[in-house]
């Protein structure tokens, strides 16, 4: 599967692909499209990438993971185009063959992600209106997740 | 860095903009030419003079080549990727 | 939904207890009967449960996490009776505004539940001998996750 | 603790066992009869003398009282309902 894909993310499918018997710990995170007072009546989240490079950097993402937790198993996903407020955009499951190397991994890989994917946002609001949102952004650095 | 008048060697970079940067500069690539030894700083530079609405590019963005992040001392190589990338906010 | 259960664990489900508008951040454990080299050949564990006891600490759990973080919300599972290889027998899922709280929140509710649920495990091996497994077992102290 | 000569008020206490303890004592449930301001531990003392496999029992169990987690020293009081712990193994 790419990891980078206009297609929803479908949590079995991530689940499936770590599952191995010798994988005890399994922990998946959901970054999803969130409104809230801050930040105004946002309907949906519009994201790019610079496609061959984010495929390519969240496969060097989960190559340093493997190095780091050898026997873990990961399955990652960012969604582009429009995602509706409530549905996921970004999904990382990391299996391990106990619970503490399974979440240490998963949110490993989630920030690094954060931090290196070449992925931009652009808000649209209830009234139609776009704005793009970034760290340098007039909406702040405020984050899905 | 070239240093005499003999016909400086050129390289050409594909670059690539992302984004808002697509947005503000009406454009997605432009074709780059450059003198050998020129580093993705040099190239940053040559992009907010030469191209319309340039100046709206930061001087210090993040760069890419060929699909890894690098940072503005890299040195450009004929047929280079450059991508200039807008606050990643993936997630 | 009871927190404890005999039926498989429904990770969709799971997930759309937790889900609010103003939540961008989930975070899902699940622990699962696992198979290694060290455990011998298991090929299924038999959970059993002090089961009033089992449910009100669960919620008890549950209620002191939604004190931790107020915004969180939470939905817990642990299966009971036979459960194969490979599958599911306790799942705790977290939503917050956003990863930190996710992360901190789901990883606490599961060592809580670990720490605090009257629940035992018997397993069974590929020969069908059965076997306690506990902390004072001859097994030794090894846990699903 | 009672003092003196006249009959003592007892108390009634549901016990349940489970998991190992349950198998090496044969039942799931007794019904205890302990001097009023017995604690935990000095019912847990009394099962371990007076049911079969008793011994079986460890001196220091994990116990609860009414479906909470209770320590030794926990007080019983008519009604109750005793739960012996072998240690947890949930997840």
């Amino acid at each position: 599967m790419p990891f980078v894909t206009h297609a929803p993310i479908d949590v079995p499918a991530l689940l499936a692909e770590v599952a191995r018997r010798d994988r005890g710990g399994t922990v998946v995170f959901l970054g999803s499209v969130r409104r809230s007072e801050d930040d105004g009546p946002v309907e949906a989240i519009e994201y790019t990438a610079y496609e061959e490079m984010a495929e390519a950097e969240f496969g060097k993402i989960v190559a340093e993971a493997e190095v780091r937790w050898p026997d873990a198993g990961f399955a990652v996903r960012h969604r582009l185009g429009e995602v509706l407020t409530g549905e996921p955009s970004i999904a990382v499951a990391a299996a391990a063959a106990h619970r503490a190397a399974a979440f240490d991994a998963a949110r490993w890989v989630v920030e690094e992600a954060k931090r290196r994917l070449p992925i931009w946002k652009r808000e649209r609001f209830d009234d139609g209106s776009r704005q793009w949102r970034d760290g340098s952004g007039v909406a702040g650095a405020s984050d899905t997740a | 860095m070239p240093q005499n008048d003999v016909v400086q060697p050129q390289v050409r970079v594909r670059c690539r903009f992302f984004a808002r940067y697509a947005e503000v500069l009406g454009t997605a690539t432009h074709e780059l030419q450059v003198p050998r030894g020129t580093t993705v700083g040099s190239a940053v530079q040559a992009l907010r003079e030469r191209l319309p609405g340039g100046q709206a590019l930061p001087k210090v963005p993040l760069a890419a080549v060929n699909l890894e992040h690098v940072d503005l001392g890299h040195v450009l190589v004929d047929g280079d990727e450059l991508a200039l990338l807008p606050p990643l906010a993936g997630g």
